[in-house]
Protein backbone atom coordinates (compact mmCIF):
# COMPACT_ATOMS: atom_id res chain seq x y z
CA UNK A 1 0.00 0.00 0.00
CA UNK A 2 2.77 2.07 0.86
CA UNK A 3 4.15 1.89 -2.86
CA UNK A 4 0.82 2.74 -4.41
CA UNK A 5 0.34 6.29 -1.71
CA UNK A 6 4.13 7.33 -2.51
CA UNK A 7 3.71 6.64 -6.52
CA UNK A 8 0.48 8.11 -7.02
CA UNK A 9 2.46 11.34 -4.85
CA UNK A 10 4.93 10.63 -7.83
CA UNK A 11 2.84 10.91 -10.04
CA UNK A 12 0.26 13.46 -9.11
CA UNK A 13 3.47 16.00 -8.48
CA UNK A 14 5.04 14.88 -12.18
CA UNK A 15 1.42 16.08 -13.54
CA UNK A 16 1.68 19.31 -12.00
CA UNK A 17 5.01 19.94 -12.93
CA UNK A 18 4.41 19.31 -16.51
CA UNK A 19 0.90 21.05 -16.24
CA UNK A 20 2.19 24.18 -14.38
CA UNK A 21 -1.72 24.92 -13.68
CA UNK A 22 -3.26 25.28 -10.16
CA UNK A 23 -6.81 25.76 -11.45
CA UNK A 24 -9.30 23.45 -9.66
CA UNK A 25 -10.76 21.75 -12.40
CA UNK A 26 -6.87 21.40 -14.19
CA UNK A 27 -6.29 19.77 -10.97
CA UNK A 28 -9.33 17.78 -10.55
CA UNK A 29 -8.37 16.07 -14.31
CA UNK A 30 -4.90 15.26 -12.52
CA UNK A 31 -6.37 13.06 -10.27
CA UNK A 32 -8.77 11.62 -11.85
CA UNK A 33 -5.78 10.22 -14.47
CA UNK A 34 -3.58 9.68 -11.28
CA UNK A 35 -6.20 7.45 -10.39
CA UNK A 36 -6.97 5.56 -13.44
CA UNK A 37 -3.03 5.55 -13.61
CA UNK A 38 -2.83 3.73 -10.20
CA UNK A 39 -5.35 1.18 -11.15
CA UNK A 40 -3.64 0.27 -14.41
CA UNK A 41 -0.57 -0.32 -12.78
CA UNK A 42 -2.04 -1.80 -9.55
CA UNK A 43 -3.92 -4.12 -12.56
CA UNK A 44 -0.80 -4.87 -14.06
CA UNK A 45 0.84 -5.76 -10.40
CA UNK A 46 3.92 -4.11 -11.19
CA UNK A 47 3.35 -1.10 -7.58
CA UNK A 48 5.90 -3.55 -5.27
CA UNK A 49 9.43 -2.43 -4.17
CA UNK A 50 11.10 -3.37 -7.23
CA UNK A 51 9.66 -1.12 -9.84
CA UNK A 52 9.75 1.45 -6.68
CA UNK A 53 12.36 1.36 -3.95
CA UNK A 54 11.50 3.40 -1.24
CA UNK A 55 13.57 2.04 1.16
CA UNK A 56 16.46 2.63 -0.80
CA UNK A 57 15.93 6.57 -1.14
CA UNK A 58 19.20 7.81 0.30
CA UNK A 59 21.34 4.91 -0.91
CA UNK A 60 20.16 5.71 -4.27
CA UNK A 61 21.75 9.24 -3.69
CA UNK A 62 25.12 8.41 -2.84
CA UNK A 63 24.88 5.97 -5.52
CA UNK A 64 24.07 7.97 -8.37
CA UNK A 65 26.41 10.82 -6.93
CA UNK A 66 29.57 8.44 -7.20
CA UNK A 67 28.05 6.47 -10.76
CA UNK A 68 27.82 10.74 -12.10
CA UNK A 69 31.64 10.45 -11.40
CA UNK A 70 32.35 7.24 -12.84
CA UNK A 71 30.10 8.18 -16.19
CA UNK A 72 32.00 11.19 -16.40
CA UNK A 73 35.56 9.71 -16.37
CA UNK A 74 34.45 6.91 -18.27
CA UNK A 75 33.38 9.29 -21.13
CA UNK A 76 36.37 11.58 -21.20
CA UNK A 77 38.43 8.08 -21.93
CA UNK A 78 35.86 6.88 -24.48
CA UNK A 79 36.42 10.02 -26.37
CA UNK A 80 39.76 9.77 -26.24
CA UNK A 81 39.62 6.54 -27.91
CA UNK A 82 37.23 7.78 -30.74
CA UNK A 83 39.80 10.16 -31.50
CA UNK A 84 42.45 7.48 -31.56
CA UNK A 85 44.87 9.09 -28.89
CA UNK A 86 44.18 5.89 -27.08
CA UNK A 87 43.94 1.99 -28.36
CA UNK A 88 40.60 0.25 -29.21
CA UNK A 89 40.88 -2.76 -27.51
CA UNK A 90 37.60 -4.50 -27.27
CA UNK A 91 37.36 -6.98 -24.49
CA UNK A 92 34.53 -9.46 -23.38
CA UNK A 93 34.66 -11.24 -20.01
CA UNK A 94 32.41 -12.91 -17.93
CA UNK A 95 31.54 -10.76 -14.78
CA UNK A 96 30.16 -13.22 -11.32
CA UNK A 97 27.65 -11.20 -9.69
CA UNK A 98 26.95 -11.00 -5.79
CA UNK A 99 23.25 -9.37 -6.26
CA UNK A 100 20.87 -11.98 -5.01
CA UNK A 101 17.77 -10.11 -5.79
CA UNK A 102 16.16 -8.96 -9.09
CA UNK A 103 16.12 -5.19 -8.53
CA UNK A 104 20.22 -5.52 -7.45
CA UNK A 105 21.49 -7.29 -10.82
CA UNK A 106 19.47 -5.10 -12.76
CA UNK A 107 21.03 -1.80 -11.32
CA UNK A 108 24.22 -3.30 -11.97
CA UNK A 109 23.99 -4.41 -15.66
CA UNK A 110 22.23 -0.96 -15.95
CA UNK A 111 24.91 0.77 -14.33
CA UNK A 112 27.67 -1.46 -16.59
CA UNK A 113 25.60 -0.40 -19.65
CA UNK A 114 25.14 3.71 -18.72
CA UNK A 115 29.10 3.98 -18.16
CA UNK A 116 30.64 4.05 -22.07
CA UNK A 117 33.51 2.02 -22.47
CA UNK A 118 31.51 -0.92 -21.07
CA UNK A 119 27.89 -2.50 -21.50
CA UNK A 120 26.46 -5.57 -20.32
CA UNK A 121 25.35 -7.86 -23.27
CA UNK A 122 23.85 -11.17 -21.40
CA UNK A 123 23.19 -12.89 -18.04
CA UNK A 124 23.16 -16.02 -17.32
CA UNK A 125 22.68 -17.80 -14.16
CA UNK A 126 24.34 -15.16 -11.96
CA UNK A 127 26.91 -14.62 -14.66
CA UNK A 128 27.45 -10.98 -16.71
CA UNK A 129 28.81 -11.18 -20.05
CA UNK A 130 30.10 -7.65 -20.74
CA UNK A 131 31.68 -6.04 -23.68
CA UNK A 132 33.93 -3.36 -22.87
CA UNK A 133 36.24 -1.51 -24.67
CA UNK A 134 39.78 -1.31 -22.98
CA UNK A 135 41.55 -3.97 -20.93
CA UNK A 136 41.92 -1.33 -18.39
CA UNK A 137 38.37 -0.91 -18.09
CA UNK A 138 37.61 -4.66 -17.85
CA UNK A 139 40.24 -4.96 -15.19
CA UNK A 140 38.18 -2.14 -13.14
CA UNK A 141 35.11 -4.46 -13.66
CA UNK A 142 36.78 -7.22 -12.26
CA UNK A 143 38.20 -5.25 -9.28
CA UNK A 144 34.43 -4.49 -8.65
CA UNK A 145 34.86 -0.76 -9.43
CA UNK A 146 30.97 -0.65 -10.41
CA UNK A 147 30.07 -3.65 -8.28
CA UNK A 148 31.18 -1.84 -4.63
CA UNK A 149 29.06 0.96 -5.22
CA UNK A 150 25.45 -0.72 -6.10
CA UNK A 151 23.37 0.17 -3.08
CA UNK A 152 22.31 -3.26 -1.33
CA UNK A 153 19.04 -4.18 -1.68
CA UNK A 154 18.09 -6.40 2.32
CA UNK A 155 14.00 -6.42 1.74
CA UNK A 156 14.49 -10.19 3.09
CA UNK A 157 11.24 -11.13 3.97
CA UNK A 158 9.00 -10.07 0.70
CA UNK A 159 12.11 -10.75 -2.17
CA UNK A 160 12.52 -14.42 -0.46
CA UNK A 161 8.87 -14.97 -1.66
CA UNK A 162 9.68 -13.58 -4.95
CA UNK A 163 12.42 -15.47 -6.09
CA UNK B 1 26.65 37.31 -18.02
CA UNK B 2 28.32 34.48 -16.26
CA UNK B 3 25.50 32.45 -16.99
CA UNK B 4 25.90 33.02 -20.46
CA UNK B 5 29.38 31.66 -20.65
CA UNK B 6 28.50 29.14 -18.53
CA UNK B 7 25.56 28.00 -21.13
CA UNK B 8 28.27 28.36 -23.96
CA UNK B 9 31.19 26.59 -22.60
CA UNK B 10 29.04 23.21 -21.78
CA UNK B 11 26.33 23.69 -24.36
CA UNK B 12 29.58 23.52 -26.81
CA UNK B 13 31.22 20.66 -24.45
CA UNK B 14 28.13 18.68 -25.39
CA UNK B 15 28.20 19.32 -28.83
CA UNK B 16 31.47 18.39 -29.28
CA UNK B 17 30.68 15.01 -27.23
CA UNK B 18 27.70 14.91 -29.50
CA UNK B 19 29.68 14.87 -32.88
CA UNK B 20 32.68 12.74 -31.31
CA UNK B 21 29.91 9.93 -30.75
CA UNK B 22 28.73 10.49 -34.09
CA UNK B 23 32.28 10.29 -35.41
CA UNK B 24 32.64 6.91 -33.14
CA UNK B 25 29.88 5.34 -34.72
CA UNK B 26 31.74 5.24 -38.13
CA UNK B 27 35.56 4.97 -36.87
CA UNK B 28 34.40 1.84 -34.50
CA UNK B 29 34.06 -1.51 -36.30
CA UNK B 30 32.11 -3.38 -34.85
CA UNK B 31 28.19 -3.27 -33.51
CA UNK B 32 29.14 -3.88 -29.94
CA UNK B 33 32.14 -1.11 -30.01
CA UNK B 34 29.45 1.14 -31.42
CA UNK B 35 27.35 1.10 -28.31
CA UNK B 36 30.08 2.73 -26.26
CA UNK B 37 29.72 5.68 -29.05
CA UNK B 38 26.15 6.02 -28.11
CA UNK B 39 26.77 5.86 -24.51
CA UNK B 40 28.68 8.42 -24.71
CA UNK B 41 25.91 10.46 -26.64
CA UNK B 42 23.36 9.65 -24.53
CA UNK B 43 24.94 10.30 -21.12
CA UNK B 44 27.32 13.05 -20.90
CA UNK B 45 26.74 14.73 -23.97
CA UNK B 46 22.64 15.13 -23.54
CA UNK B 47 23.47 16.08 -19.58
CA UNK B 48 25.73 18.92 -20.87
CA UNK B 49 23.22 20.44 -23.61
CA UNK B 50 20.17 19.92 -21.25
CA UNK B 51 22.48 21.41 -18.58
CA UNK B 52 23.60 24.59 -20.24
CA UNK B 53 20.25 25.29 -21.28
CA UNK B 54 18.99 24.82 -17.91
CA UNK B 55 21.37 27.37 -16.77
CA UNK B 56 19.39 30.25 -18.92
CA UNK B 57 16.41 29.96 -17.27
CA UNK B 58 17.01 29.56 -13.57
CA UNK B 59 14.63 27.27 -11.38
CA UNK B 60 11.51 27.38 -13.02
CA UNK B 61 9.21 24.76 -14.69
CA UNK B 62 11.48 24.54 -17.92
CA UNK B 63 14.61 23.72 -15.64
CA UNK B 64 12.14 20.78 -14.26
CA UNK B 65 11.11 19.55 -17.31
CA UNK B 66 14.99 19.80 -18.80
CA UNK B 67 15.63 17.77 -15.88
CA UNK B 68 12.96 15.77 -16.38
CA UNK B 69 13.98 15.10 -20.48
CA UNK B 70 17.52 14.24 -18.93
CA UNK B 71 15.83 11.54 -16.07
CA UNK B 72 13.70 9.92 -18.92
CA UNK B 73 16.78 9.66 -21.46
CA UNK B 74 19.20 8.38 -18.58
CA UNK B 75 16.46 5.32 -17.52
CA UNK B 76 15.22 4.22 -20.98
CA UNK B 77 19.25 4.42 -22.87
CA UNK B 78 20.26 1.61 -20.32
CA UNK B 79 17.53 -0.55 -21.26
CA UNK B 80 17.59 0.40 -24.79
CA UNK B 81 20.80 -0.80 -25.24
CA UNK B 82 21.06 -4.02 -23.13
CA UNK B 83 17.71 -5.43 -25.21
CA UNK B 84 19.98 -4.97 -28.09
CA UNK B 85 22.88 -6.32 -27.31
CA UNK B 86 21.57 -9.26 -25.60
CA UNK B 87 19.14 -9.17 -28.73
CA UNK B 88 22.27 -9.35 -31.27
CA UNK B 89 24.13 -11.64 -29.03
CA UNK B 90 21.43 -14.34 -28.80
CA UNK B 91 21.17 -13.91 -32.39
CA UNK B 92 24.68 -14.81 -32.54
CA UNK B 93 26.54 -11.95 -33.69
CA UNK B 94 29.87 -12.16 -31.75
CA UNK B 95 32.33 -8.88 -31.48
CA UNK B 96 35.08 -8.89 -33.44
CA UNK B 97 38.79 -8.72 -32.38
CA UNK B 98 38.23 -10.36 -28.69
CA UNK B 99 38.35 -13.47 -26.79
CA UNK B 100 35.52 -15.86 -28.77
CA UNK B 101 34.33 -17.21 -25.71
CA UNK B 102 33.87 -14.29 -22.62
CA UNK B 103 36.65 -14.84 -19.92
CA UNK B 104 36.20 -14.60 -16.46
CA UNK B 105 39.61 -12.81 -15.65
CA UNK B 106 42.84 -11.89 -17.39
CA UNK B 107 45.90 -14.10 -17.20
CA UNK B 108 48.69 -12.35 -16.15
CA UNK B 109 50.63 -13.87 -19.68
CA UNK B 110 47.60 -13.79 -21.88
CA UNK B 111 47.97 -11.74 -25.21
CA UNK C 1 16.69 32.28 -40.26
CA UNK C 2 17.52 28.82 -37.94
CA UNK C 3 14.01 27.92 -38.59
CA UNK C 4 14.45 27.72 -42.53
CA UNK C 5 18.01 25.79 -42.30
CA UNK C 6 16.43 23.44 -39.99
CA UNK C 7 13.34 22.99 -42.19
CA UNK C 8 15.78 22.45 -45.21
CA UNK C 9 17.89 19.82 -43.20
CA UNK C 10 14.76 17.99 -41.87
CA UNK C 11 13.61 18.20 -45.52
CA UNK C 12 16.64 16.51 -46.70
CA UNK C 13 16.85 13.69 -44.10
CA UNK C 14 13.21 12.99 -44.87
CA UNK C 15 14.27 12.75 -48.84
CA UNK C 16 16.83 10.79 -47.95
CA UNK C 17 15.11 8.43 -45.89
CA UNK C 18 12.34 7.83 -48.19
CA UNK C 19 14.53 6.90 -50.72
CA UNK C 20 16.06 4.25 -48.30
CA UNK C 21 13.09 2.98 -47.14
CA UNK C 22 12.29 2.50 -50.88
CA UNK C 23 15.47 0.42 -52.03
CA UNK C 24 16.10 -1.44 -48.29
CA UNK C 25 14.82 -5.05 -48.30
CA UNK C 26 15.12 -5.04 -44.24
CA UNK C 27 11.28 -4.87 -43.35
CA UNK C 28 12.41 -4.29 -39.66
CA UNK C 29 14.85 -1.17 -40.86
CA UNK C 30 12.45 0.02 -42.49
CA UNK C 31 9.79 0.33 -40.30
CA UNK C 32 11.87 1.61 -37.77
CA UNK C 33 12.97 4.40 -40.40
CA UNK C 34 9.14 4.67 -40.70
CA UNK C 35 8.71 5.67 -37.10
CA UNK C 36 12.00 8.53 -37.95
CA UNK C 37 9.91 9.85 -40.63
CA UNK C 38 7.38 10.95 -38.55
CA UNK C 39 9.49 12.38 -35.68
CA UNK C 40 11.30 14.64 -38.47
CA UNK C 41 7.74 15.28 -39.91
CA UNK C 42 6.81 16.09 -36.24
CA UNK C 43 9.96 18.16 -35.91
CA UNK C 44 9.02 20.26 -38.88
CA UNK C 45 5.22 20.81 -37.27
CA UNK C 46 6.87 22.17 -34.78
CA UNK C 47 9.33 24.49 -36.43
CA UNK C 48 6.03 25.53 -38.47
CA UNK C 49 4.94 26.68 -35.06
CA UNK C 50 2.04 23.51 -34.46
CA UNK C 51 3.26 22.27 -31.77
CA UNK C 52 -0.12 20.14 -31.14
CA UNK C 53 -0.09 18.71 -34.36
CA UNK C 54 3.71 18.07 -33.67
CA UNK C 55 1.87 15.78 -30.36
CA UNK C 56 -0.11 13.84 -32.68
CA UNK C 57 1.94 13.30 -35.11
CA UNK C 58 4.75 12.32 -32.81
CA UNK C 59 2.47 10.06 -31.02
CA UNK C 60 0.32 8.14 -33.57
CA UNK C 61 3.01 8.13 -36.07
CA UNK C 62 6.25 7.43 -34.22
CA UNK C 63 4.11 5.24 -31.33
CA UNK C 64 0.98 3.71 -32.13
CA UNK C 65 2.25 3.26 -36.26
CA UNK C 66 5.95 1.78 -35.62
CA UNK C 67 4.16 -0.62 -33.09
CA UNK C 68 1.26 -1.80 -35.45
CA UNK C 69 3.81 -1.73 -38.28
CA UNK C 70 6.22 -4.19 -36.11
CA UNK C 71 3.19 -6.38 -34.97
CA UNK C 72 2.41 -6.78 -38.53
CA UNK C 73 5.78 -7.66 -39.84
CA UNK C 74 5.87 -10.03 -36.32
CA UNK C 75 2.55 -12.20 -38.13
CA UNK C 76 4.32 -12.41 -41.32
CA UNK C 77 5.80 -14.97 -42.76
CA UNK C 78 9.23 -14.35 -43.68
CA UNK C 79 10.13 -15.12 -47.38
CA UNK C 80 11.28 -12.84 -50.57
CA UNK C 81 9.96 -12.61 -53.61
CA UNK C 82 11.68 -10.77 -56.16
CA UNK C 83 9.57 -8.43 -58.10
CA UNK C 84 9.54 -7.86 -61.65
CA UNK C 85 10.57 -4.04 -61.19
CA UNK C 86 9.07 -1.75 -64.30
CA UNK C 87 7.40 1.50 -64.38
CA UNK C 88 3.56 1.89 -63.87
CA UNK C 89 2.44 3.90 -66.11
CA UNK C 90 -1.32 4.77 -65.66
CA UNK C 91 -0.58 5.50 -61.64
CA UNK C 92 2.45 7.31 -62.16
CA UNK C 93 0.56 9.61 -64.33
CA UNK C 94 -2.69 9.39 -62.13
CA UNK C 95 0.08 10.64 -59.48
CA UNK C 96 1.58 13.38 -61.20
CA UNK C 97 -1.49 14.87 -62.30
CA UNK C 98 -3.05 14.72 -58.67
CA UNK C 99 0.61 16.40 -57.31
CA UNK C 100 0.22 19.15 -60.21
CA UNK C 101 -3.29 20.01 -59.38
CA UNK C 102 -2.57 20.30 -55.60
CA UNK C 103 0.50 22.30 -56.42
CA UNK C 104 -1.34 24.44 -58.37
CA UNK C 105 -4.46 24.82 -55.91
CA UNK C 106 -1.56 26.24 -53.25
CA UNK C 107 -1.34 29.54 -55.29
CA UNK C 108 -4.74 30.36 -53.75
CA UNK C 109 -3.92 29.44 -50.47
CA UNK C 110 -3.08 32.74 -48.28
CA UNK C 111 0.23 33.58 -47.61
CA UNK C 112 1.71 31.96 -44.19
CA UNK C 113 1.08 34.37 -41.83
CA UNK C 114 -0.36 36.72 -44.00
CA UNK C 115 -2.67 39.28 -41.15
CA UNK C 116 -5.28 40.02 -44.23
CA UNK C 117 -6.30 36.15 -44.96
CA UNK C 118 -10.11 35.48 -43.97
CA UNK C 119 -8.94 33.01 -41.37
CA UNK C 120 -7.22 35.31 -39.51
CA UNK C 121 -9.68 38.36 -39.30
CA UNK C 122 -12.79 36.31 -38.19
CA UNK C 123 -12.23 32.85 -37.20
CA UNK C 124 -9.26 33.04 -35.69
CA UNK C 125 -9.88 36.48 -34.08
CA UNK C 126 -13.46 35.16 -32.09
CA UNK C 127 -10.83 32.11 -30.83
CA UNK C 128 -8.28 34.35 -29.47
CA UNK C 129 -10.70 37.43 -28.02
CA UNK C 130 -13.38 35.30 -26.57
CA UNK C 131 -11.62 31.47 -26.61
CA UNK C 132 -10.48 32.00 -23.34
CA UNK C 133 -13.53 33.14 -21.44
CA UNK C 134 -15.82 30.68 -23.52
CA UNK C 135 -13.77 27.61 -22.38
CA UNK C 136 -11.68 28.48 -19.87
CA UNK C 137 -8.90 26.52 -21.64
CA UNK C 138 -5.05 27.89 -20.79
CA UNK C 139 -3.82 26.37 -24.33
CA UNK C 140 -5.93 28.05 -27.03
CA UNK C 141 -5.48 25.42 -29.70
CA UNK C 142 -6.00 22.76 -27.25
CA UNK C 143 -9.36 25.55 -26.82
CA UNK C 144 -10.56 25.20 -30.60
CA UNK C 145 -9.71 21.03 -30.77
CA UNK C 146 -11.43 20.18 -27.75
CA UNK C 147 -14.10 22.53 -27.22
CA UNK C 148 -15.32 24.63 -29.82
CA UNK C 149 -14.43 21.59 -32.35
CA UNK C 150 -15.43 19.02 -29.82
CA UNK C 151 -17.37 17.08 -31.98
CA UNK C 152 -15.58 16.94 -34.80
CA UNK C 153 -12.31 15.97 -32.82
CA UNK C 154 -14.57 13.39 -30.38
CA UNK C 155 -15.58 11.85 -33.49
CA UNK C 156 -12.59 11.73 -35.20
CA UNK C 157 -10.60 10.37 -31.91
CA UNK C 158 -13.72 7.67 -32.14
CA UNK C 159 -12.84 6.52 -35.22
CA UNK C 160 -9.06 6.22 -34.91
CA UNK C 161 -9.68 4.59 -31.29
CA UNK C 162 -11.96 1.64 -33.62
CA UNK C 163 -9.82 1.40 -36.14
CA UNK C 164 -6.87 0.78 -33.61
CA UNK C 165 -8.87 -1.86 -31.93
CA UNK C 166 -9.86 -3.13 -35.43
CA UNK C 167 -6.58 -3.74 -36.32
CA UNK C 168 -5.42 -5.16 -32.76
CA UNK C 169 -8.06 -7.77 -32.99
CA UNK C 170 -6.78 -8.73 -36.47
CA UNK C 171 -3.23 -9.05 -35.76
CA UNK C 172 -3.73 -11.02 -32.40
CA UNK C 173 -3.54 -14.80 -33.05
CA UNK C 174 -6.01 -16.79 -31.18
CA UNK C 175 -3.67 -18.78 -29.38
CA UNK C 176 -1.91 -16.02 -27.80
CA UNK C 177 -4.80 -14.00 -25.61
CA UNK C 178 -3.87 -14.06 -22.36
CA UNK C 179 -6.35 -14.02 -19.48
CA UNK C 180 -5.22 -12.50 -16.42
CA UNK C 181 -3.24 -14.52 -14.04
CA UNK C 182 -3.04 -17.91 -16.46
CA UNK C 183 0.43 -17.76 -18.32
CA UNK C 184 -0.29 -18.76 -21.82
CA UNK C 185 0.13 -22.11 -22.60
CA UNK C 186 3.09 -22.36 -25.00
CA UNK D 1 23.62 33.79 -26.75
CA UNK D 2 21.55 32.75 -29.96
CA UNK D 3 24.34 32.70 -32.14
CA UNK D 4 25.75 29.66 -30.10
CA UNK D 5 22.64 28.15 -29.54
CA UNK D 6 22.43 27.99 -33.88
CA UNK D 7 25.77 26.81 -33.91
CA UNK D 8 24.55 24.00 -31.54
CA UNK D 9 21.62 22.92 -33.29
CA UNK D 10 23.46 22.54 -36.42
CA UNK D 11 26.14 20.72 -34.56
CA UNK D 12 23.23 18.19 -33.37
CA UNK D 13 21.96 18.20 -37.16
CA UNK D 14 25.29 17.16 -38.16
CA UNK D 15 25.32 14.26 -35.65
CA UNK D 16 21.50 13.03 -36.56
CA UNK D 17 23.13 12.90 -40.20
CA UNK D 18 26.34 10.69 -38.80
CA UNK D 19 23.74 8.14 -36.84
CA UNK D 20 21.46 8.54 -40.03
CA UNK D 21 24.60 7.26 -42.44
CA UNK D 22 25.23 4.48 -40.20
CA UNK D 23 21.48 3.92 -40.21
CA UNK D 24 21.78 3.44 -43.82
CA UNK D 25 25.16 1.64 -44.17
CA UNK D 26 24.25 -1.16 -41.52
CA UNK D 27 25.79 -3.77 -41.99
CA UNK D 28 23.72 -5.39 -39.70
CA UNK D 29 20.23 -4.67 -38.63
CA UNK D 30 21.31 -4.12 -34.76
CA UNK D 31 23.65 -1.36 -36.06
CA UNK D 32 20.48 0.43 -37.96
CA UNK D 33 18.14 0.09 -34.77
CA UNK D 34 21.49 1.49 -32.92
CA UNK D 35 21.61 4.09 -35.32
CA UNK D 36 17.59 5.26 -35.19
CA UNK D 37 18.06 4.56 -31.83
CA UNK D 38 20.90 7.62 -31.43
CA UNK D 39 19.06 9.66 -33.95
CA UNK D 40 15.90 9.98 -32.04
CA UNK D 41 17.97 11.10 -28.51
CA UNK D 42 19.26 13.84 -30.90
CA UNK D 43 16.62 14.83 -31.72
CA UNK D 44 15.49 15.04 -28.66
CA UNK D 45 18.47 17.27 -27.70
CA UNK D 46 17.20 19.08 -31.23
CA UNK D 47 14.10 19.99 -29.95
CA UNK D 48 15.31 21.04 -26.87
CA UNK D 49 17.80 23.58 -28.66
CA UNK D 50 15.28 24.92 -31.15
CA UNK D 51 12.54 25.91 -27.70
CA UNK D 52 15.46 27.88 -26.47
CA UNK D 53 16.43 29.56 -29.95
CA UNK D 54 12.49 30.13 -31.04
CA UNK D 55 11.92 31.44 -27.22
CA UNK D 56 9.03 28.92 -26.83
CA UNK D 57 9.58 26.50 -24.08
CA UNK D 58 6.23 25.03 -24.12
CA UNK D 59 7.68 23.29 -27.53
CA UNK D 60 9.59 20.91 -24.66
CA UNK D 61 6.77 19.02 -24.04
CA UNK D 62 7.66 17.45 -27.63
CA UNK D 63 10.90 16.66 -26.96
CA UNK D 64 9.41 14.89 -23.62
CA UNK D 65 7.23 13.10 -25.34
CA UNK D 66 9.87 11.87 -28.30
CA UNK D 67 12.08 10.82 -25.29
CA UNK D 68 9.56 8.34 -24.11
CA UNK D 69 8.33 7.36 -27.38
CA UNK D 70 11.70 6.90 -28.97
CA UNK D 71 12.42 3.89 -26.23
CA UNK D 72 8.90 2.54 -27.30
CA UNK D 73 9.74 1.98 -30.67
CA UNK D 74 12.89 0.48 -29.96
CA UNK D 75 11.84 -2.16 -27.43
CA UNK D 76 8.83 -3.20 -29.81
CA UNK D 77 11.35 -3.62 -32.88
CA UNK D 78 13.53 -5.75 -30.43
CA UNK D 79 10.68 -7.57 -29.20
CA UNK D 80 10.19 -9.07 -32.98
CA UNK D 81 14.28 -10.17 -32.85
CA UNK D 82 13.68 -11.45 -29.93
CA UNK D 83 10.78 -14.26 -31.23
CA UNK D 84 14.02 -15.18 -33.24
CA UNK D 85 12.35 -14.46 -36.63
CA UNK D 86 15.39 -13.73 -38.99
CA UNK D 87 14.52 -10.72 -40.11
CA UNK D 88 18.04 -9.53 -41.12
CA UNK D 89 18.43 -9.54 -45.01
CA UNK D 90 21.70 -11.79 -44.88
CA UNK D 91 22.18 -15.29 -43.14
CA UNK D 92 22.17 -15.52 -39.24
CA UNK D 93 25.90 -15.75 -38.55
CA UNK D 94 27.46 -19.27 -38.15
CA UNK D 95 29.18 -19.75 -35.11
CA UNK D 96 32.48 -21.72 -35.12
CA UNK D 97 33.18 -24.26 -32.58
CA UNK D 98 34.97 -21.66 -30.09
CA UNK D 99 32.07 -19.55 -30.35
CA UNK D 100 33.94 -16.81 -32.92
CA UNK D 101 31.99 -15.78 -36.11
CA UNK D 102 33.74 -16.46 -39.00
Amino acid sequence: MKHTISLGALLFALWVLLSGHLEPLLLGFGVLSVIFSLYIARRMDVVDHESHPIHLTFKLLKFWLVLGKKIFQANIDVTLRILGFKAVEPQLIKLKMDQTTDLGKAMYANSITLTPGSASIHMEEGELYVHTISRQGAQDLFDGDIADIIPHDKTSSDTGANQ
Amino acid sequence: MITDILTGVFVSLGCTLGLIGGLGMHRLDDFYARLHAVGVTDTLCSFFILFGLALQTGLSFVTIKLLLIFLFLLFTSPAASFSLANNAWQWGLRPKGTNSEPVSSFNKDAS
Amino acid sequence: MISLVIDIVLLLFLLIMAIFILRVHQLLAVAMLFGLYSLLVAGLFMVLDAPDVAFTEAAVGTGIATVLMLATIACTKVSQEKIQRKVAKTPLFICLVVGGLLMYGTHNIADLGDPEAPPHTQVAKRYIEDGQKDTGVPNLVTAVLASYRGFDTLGEVTVVFTAGIGVLLLLVRPQKIRIKGVKSAR
Amino acid sequence: MNLLLVAASLAIMTTMALALARALLGPTIFDRILAVNMFGTKAVLLVAVFAFVSGRPDVLDIALLYSLLNFVGVVAALRLVERGKDYADHKKPEINKDGSNP
